[in-house]
């Protein structure tokens, strides 16, 4: 039988996290004979929804959205909707998400668990007690304000009220702005027990710029999401003491097994949640590929 | 001594030789790419690429949005400038009006007084706050001097920051239907329509008026153009306070057709404004060019997204083919009209 | 001022005089070179005899340049042959045209104006020092020799962009020398130049013909023929017409050959009524540049200014035409005060300024004739709720471009391929169409050969007649003293005299030119 | 009427004014910017903005890579071209390279055979790459005729796709401790050395080579380059490969700092670098400006951005601010320098 044509629109290629789903989805989708066409929305949502409307003009079987900007989706679900292609949205919840029309869908991991994950571990870890500097994501990305939002809730908790956060700002996702962050705060005589960051970019760049400045990695404790291989390998080198595990991959084939069960009409749970999972140094080796 | 007979100094020969006008040799670049398309998906894919309404419409209404910047971003280059501001003008406008154009069953509406408001107030905001950015930036460029490039540089990276910190970054969406017609009313034409209709006005403002006769002049001898009575300064302004108005416009027809306003948006658009400004034969050094090269222009770069899509081009060729096909296309282009540039 | 036994110290190659086993330095034979639409040389010759100076004459648009160019490498000939001291040579690149012995001063200053005027003259050939480093002591000190022994009076380090017109000349003059080359070519050298200047230039020129330079010298100024040039060629419209020595013609020959047809009349001045007083200047001043300007003008009179270079002529100009507004004193027009800030000002109130930088502050290079010639009358003319009426407008400038007899196919055709002196005629042609009441003109026939010329004089006396107030400044001086009802004299910023028409003469002239 | 003692008709100043550098004014800027931050740090933080030597350090770092790129831009721009290629580049040859440079402890190695090479091989490979990308600018933009702005716009596109293509958009980490050096070593100064250097270099090489002399003349005037025997089309090739070249060494200056290679790395590296040079007084018409200043340009960039993080400015702010110091430090420049400029 011809293979079914899957279109995916990625809201952007240059992001590590969104490069092994992706990876992932293309992977799997070899495995199992379904053809993909991946495109790059450049992080611009414009060019989002003229993807999705060309792949629309292209006949494809079934579209996979990784939305840019997730308030965007009202429209990409209404024309979808329109032409009849099913539709899943993956990683980034959209804001129609609960109104979803029969043949679409939403897979990611609850964000509401990664930072919670991280910062209850950076809690343990404290003793509940010490002070925190935070490295947030871009401010106009809902995961990073999800994450920062966990951070706070989890020390609102009464077993990590001791934890104080000295400072928290931006560093872009990017691990050049976390360095250079981080020797800004280190300069500025900004004390602290541990670095909370919204990804392991950062909190990698957290630890090169504390390196250079001579602090010994014991008497801090870094924090990322992700669990990327740089972040562990910088575990296995005892730099990063705790991540987030994001099962990227598994959101990919998540999303395209979605896809299909959605053009053969099977009936499903629209909100498909692949589960976050913490990661140590007593657990890393599993997650090194 | 050879002999000559004396010859009238002035011969305008009589019947003047129609020449093609400029533009012919960049819209062949145009049918060239799309027939390329067509018979590569014949062969790949066995489906007609143009033979296709939906894709046909997908086209042009994909670069509306691009191609209302661009016109404006023409003149500037006609005069002589560049505008790398537009992409964060469209980011600040659509942020900005966006906020006026919410209606009132939103849950996370900006200003609770005012939602369901009429639709062309939130247009007028976004309009305004184009315009004004254009004024900054003629006003700048003229008084204080500084290089158009380094002007718009810097309303570039203001602007952007003006639309992250106007919703501390969150993105702003639940438009009023009657808004959100100005992107989809006329059975989804209308951003084609506004498009084609900015276009033309300024086709018709470039070449038959004075106001398009100065904005060639300054850009092809700004010191003879003052030396002509043209008040140089107070033209500059308007050129790029029609600029900042058409991105600002952009924007509007940009977030009423995905129905969100986000400060990311409009990234990179300032580049393709001036490449398909430039692919259309507007010569970055100023006094020449013309909207119809620009509308061409920019209907290349559509027809190159649709066509890669449609050809399930991996996205990572997609970039490649695109710097190639527009360095190709300006290649042909000046080819084509050969003569002009061959001075040194 | 320059000898022979100055120059002999740093003589070219081939210093030693000694028998020359060829009788031609440079000979150009048929060639033949065509642009699109244009044949601009349809076999031409062309031969120099070492150690002479061989003008070269011909309208406005004969193929001078184009020829010039070939020979400097700068184009190639579709057909013909160039030979260099017998043997036949091919011209690739300027640089290869260098390396032969070509030298060239071309007709538009090819300058690089941010760089300094020792930069400029030395590029490619710059002094180095045991590293391969520019030595820019040494540098200073060439250009300092070379300017001491062309007797010129300028700032090796100065910026070529802060010069005046004269002075940028002046140092493609001093380039052009420095490569003691074998044959030099000089295109019209003294458009831009005063007669003081232009007499220190031949000074130069006999110099260097006295080391056996062949020289290709290209005027519009026909006094200047009979001063310099050995022999002569004429062109016309592309064609070789004919050679002869310069002691054989009379200037009305060289005419009769050049336009085919006499002009009898250099300068047609004609008597005119005076009418009212249309412009009164009391005491206009620009900081720095010129103080207390004073003079009248009436209608049909023709007001000369005459100096040196650098007088401060094209400022006063430009004060009065609003481009650099005064800082002090008063203009009356028709006897009511006006502030002339803009030119728009001033085009409203009746005036009209031909400029005398055609390049810089002359032409839209890009833009087609039409384009050019309406540019002034744009405003409120021929413009209907700010469209611009084209059909009209078409006509009027096809009118006065065949008044002016500009050469050119069409109204369409782009200005940047027309030669220079149909160039300026399309710019006066903009002044033109805007019907002033008062008309300055800065150098009016710079550039121009010696039919448009006269045509242009014809022209502006016609615009006496009509009544219209003219202003001319002209660093030519048969033309100031033909044409001008008075003549004003200026230095350094300053009035020094005005003269009536009886009492102007070359010398009173100069008298109170340079004090 | 006056009387005047008659003077020579020119009259250069015969004890010459030795005149202020060019870069005089901008870096009064730079100073000017640094007292502020001074200041308001004395004020806002209570503590010392300049007396911190680790914050000096990164300062400089900072602007290592960007002032690298900023170099070769500046060349190009003094020819009267530019280069929106460069972040691309950058890109391009850092995955390149990268996949070069790793070690053979990595669990995700790109060549398995190509591990643990000695530190030059990759940085042979990447600056390669990069003359390789600047040597088809130069291509392009001399035989082709092309605009430099279009011709650069092309390759910083594909260079872009490129980069995503070659391993499929992952990113490349490991690097051999030899390598990463580049980017560490000398008490992690070395990105400030290899940029110091090359700054010094090319400041030479503009100033007192024929190299340096024909890139001004060709910006100034290419038909007087061109007919005083300058070989243009050779001459500009040479000059966007150097362009390339230093992009290509920016990039494996970052990635061995930074320890991964990244293709979305870069990202508007151009515009800062362009920005640099010219807010370091480079004019973008061509013929004028100095390595100096474009080293000074990049140092208030980096001072720019140290303070904000230093007084602790929101990221929205930065924006705006950023835009309106570029803007502000490029009209003091064009007022201190006044003069020049008089001219209409
Ligand atoms: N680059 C060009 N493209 C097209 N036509 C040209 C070009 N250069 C010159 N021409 C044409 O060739 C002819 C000869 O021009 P040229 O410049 O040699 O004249 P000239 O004798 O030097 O005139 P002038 O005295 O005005 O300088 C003219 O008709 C001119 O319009
Ligand atoms: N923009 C300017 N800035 C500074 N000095 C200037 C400027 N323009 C002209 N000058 C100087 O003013 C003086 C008068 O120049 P102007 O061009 O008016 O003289 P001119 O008598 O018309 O001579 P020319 O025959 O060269 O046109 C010159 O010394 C010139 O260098
Ligand atoms: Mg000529
Ligand atoms: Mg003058």
């Amino acid at each position: 039988a011809e293979p079914l044509k899957v279109g995916v629109a990625i809201s952007v290629f240059d992001d590590n996290f969104l490069t092994a789903l992706r990876t992932g989805m293309q992977t799997y989708a070899d495995d199992i004979n379904v053809e993909l066409q991946v495109e790059d929305a450049k992080a611009e949502v414009g060019n989002q929804l003229n993807q999705i409307q060309n792949f629309i003009a292209s006949g494809v079987d079934a579209i996979i959205v990784n939305p840019v900007d997730t308030d965007a989706t009202i429209s990409m679900s209404d024309d979808a909707a329109a032409a009849g292609i099913p539709l899943v949205y993956v990683n980034r919840q959209p804001i129609n998400v609960d109104m979803l029309p029969d043949n679409q869908a939403f897979v990611a991991s609850n964000e509401e668990d990664s930072g919670t994950l991280q910062t209850q571990e950076v809690c343990r870890l404290l003793g509940g007690k010490g002070k925190v500097v935070v490295m947030m994501g871009e401010l106009s990305n809902q995961a990073a304000i999800q994450r920062t939002k966990d951070i706070h809730d989890v020390i609102a908790t009464p077993e990590c009220a001791g934890l104080e956060v000295v400072a928290e700002q931006t560093a872009k996702w990017s691990r050049t702005e976390g360095s250079d962050l981080m020797t800004n705060w280190i300069s500025a005589g900004i004390e602290f027990d541990a670095v909370i960051a919204n990804n392991d970019e950062m909190a990698i760049g957290a630890v090169q710029a504390l390196k250079a400045t001579g602090r010994t990695m014991d008497s801090v404790v870094i924090a990322g999401i992700d669990a990327t291989p740089d972040a562990l390998a910088a575990i296995r080198a005892g730099e990063i003491d705790v991540t987030v595990f994001q099962d990227a991959a598994g959101q990919g084939k998540g999303a395209v097994d979605t896809a299909i069960k959605l053009v053969n009409g099977e009936k499903i749970e629209q909100k498909v949640w692949v589960p976050f999972e913490l990661v140590t140094p007593a657990n890393f080796e599993k997650y090194m590929r | 001594m050879t002999t000559h007979t004396a010859t009238a100094p002035v011969a305008p020969t009589p019947a003047q030789k129609k020449r093609l006008p400029q533009e012919f040799s960049i819209l062949l670049v145009l049918f060239g790419i799309a027939a390329f398309f067509e018979v590569l998906g014949w062969f790949l894919v066995g489906q007609s690429f143009l033979g296709n309404m939906s894709r046909l419409q997908i086209i042009i209404l994909q670069v509306s949005v691009i191609g209302i910047i661009a016109v404006g971003v023409t003149q500037v280059i006609i005069t002589g400038g560049i505008d790398l501001s537009s992409g964060s003008v469209v980011a600040m406008s659509a942020m900005v009006a966006a906020t006026f154009a919410q209606d009132a069953n939103w849950p996370k509406i900006i200003h609770p007084a005012l939602v369901d408001l009429p639709w062309f107030i939130p247009l007028m905001v976004g309009l305004a706050v184009g315009a004004a950015a254009g004024f900054v930036n003629g006003w700048l460029i003229t008084k204080t001097r500084i290089p158009p490039f380094i002007a718009t540089l810097g309303m570039m990276v203001s602007a952007r920051g003006v639309a992250r910190w106007y919703t501390d970054g969150s993105p702003v969406s639940g438009f009023t239907e009657s808004f959100a017609m100005l992107g989809n009313g006329m059975g989804r034409w209308a951003p084609v329509v506004i498009f084609l209709v900015v276009a033309a006005v300024f086709h018709i403002v470039m070449r038959y008026t004075r106001f398009g006769k100065f904005t060639y002049a300054i850009g092809a001898n700004p010191q003879a153009a003052r030396v002509s009575g043209i008040n140089i300064e107070s033209h500059l302004i308007k050129v790029y306070m029609i600029a900042g108005l058409l991105a600002g416009l952009a924007a509007m027809v940009a977030i009423a057709r995905i129905k969100t306003a986000q400060a990311g948006m409009g990234l990179m658009y300032e580049l393709d404004a001036i490449a398909a400004a430039v692919i259309g034969g507007v010569s970055l050094s100023g006094g020449r060019g013309r909207i119809t090269g620009t509308v061409i222009g920019a209907l290349i770069l559509g027809v190159m997204l649709s066509g890669f899509t449609f050809l399930r081009v991996d996205a990572y060729y997609q970039d490649i083919i695109k710097g190639a096909i527009i360095v190709v296309a300006v290649v042909v282009d000046i080819h084509r009209q050969g003569k002009r540039s061959k001075k040194t | 001022m320059v000898n022979a036994s100055q120059l002999e110290a740093v003589s070219p190659r081939g210093a030693t005089p000694q028998v020359k086993p060829y009788e031609y330095v440079l000979e150009v034979v048929n060639a033949r070179k065509e642009f699109p639409g244009v044949v601009a040389l349809d076999n031409v010759s062309l031969r120099v005899r070492p150690g002479t100076v061989h003008a070269l004459m011909g309208e406005n648009g004969a193929g001078k340049s184009t020829l010039m160019k070939i020979i400097a490498g700068i184009y190639h000939p579709d057909a013909g042959e160039i030979r260099l001291r017998g043997e036949a040579v091919h011209l690739a690149t300027p640089l290869a045209a260098q390396e032969a012995g070509i030298a060239m001063i071309h007709q538009e200053l090819l300058l690089m104006n941010s760089m300094t005027v020792a930069e400029n003259i030395w590029i490619r050939r710059e002094p180095r020092n045991a590293f391969g480093l520019v030595n820019h002591a040494r540098m200073h000190q060439m250009t300092t020799e070379l300017f001491d022994r062309l007797n010129i009076h300028l700032d090796p380090d100065a910026e070529v962009s802060e010069l005046s017109v004269a002075n940028r000349q002046m140092v493609e003059i001093a380039k052009a020398v420095s490569f003691n080359s074998d044959v030099l070519i000089m295109d019209e050298p003294t458009s831009a130049i005063t007669e003081k200047e232009v007499a220190h230039l031949f000074e130069i020129i006999r110099g260097l013909r006295e080391q056996g330079i062949g020289i290709v010298y290209i005027t519009h100024k026909m006094n200047e023929l009979f001063e310099i040039a050995d022999e002569f060629s004429v062109f016309r419209d592309g064609h070789y017409i004919a050679t002869h020595p310069s002691s054989d013609v009379t200037r009305d020959d060289i005419i009769q050959m050049m336009v085919g047809r006499e002009i009898t009349q250099m300068f047609p001045k004609e008597e005119v009524e005076l009418g009212d007083l249309v412009l009164s200047v009391q005491n206009l001043s620009l900081e720095g540049i010129f103080e207390n300007i004073s003079f009248d003008l009436r209608a049909g009179e023709i007001l000369g200014f005459a100096g040196l270079v650098g007088s401060g002529r094209s400022n006063v100009a430009e004060t009065l035409f609003g481009v650099t507004p005064a800082t002090s004193g008063s203009i009356e027009i028709d006897g009511q005060a006006v502030s002339i800030k803009t030119s728009h000002d001033a085009i409203k109130l009746g005036m009209a300024f031909l400029t005398e930088d055609r390049k810089e502050t002359g032409c839209f290079l890009p833009l087609d004739i039409q384009e050019n010639a309406q540019m002034a009358v744009i405003h409120d003319d021929f413009v209907k709720y700010g469209f611009v009426q084209e059909a009209r407008l078409e006509k009027a400038c096809l009118e006065i471009s065949q008044k002016l007899r500009v050469k050119t196919p069409n109204m369409h055709e782009c200005i940047e391929n027309l030669s220079g002196g149909n160039q300026q005629k399309v710019l006066i042609g903009r002044w033109l169409l805007t019907h002033p009441k008062i008309l300055i003109l800065d150098e009016p026939t710079r550039g121009i050969d010696v039919g448009a010329k006269s045509e242009i004089h014809s022209l502006i006396t016609q615009l006496a007649h009509k009544g219209v107030a003219v202003i001319m400044i002209s660093s030519e001086m048969p033309e100031v003293l033909g044409m001008s009802d008075r003549v004003v004299v200026m230095h350094e910023g300053h009035v020094t005299g005005i003269l009536d028409r009886a009492d102007a003469n070359q010398v009173a002239v100069m008298d109170l030119a340079s004090q």
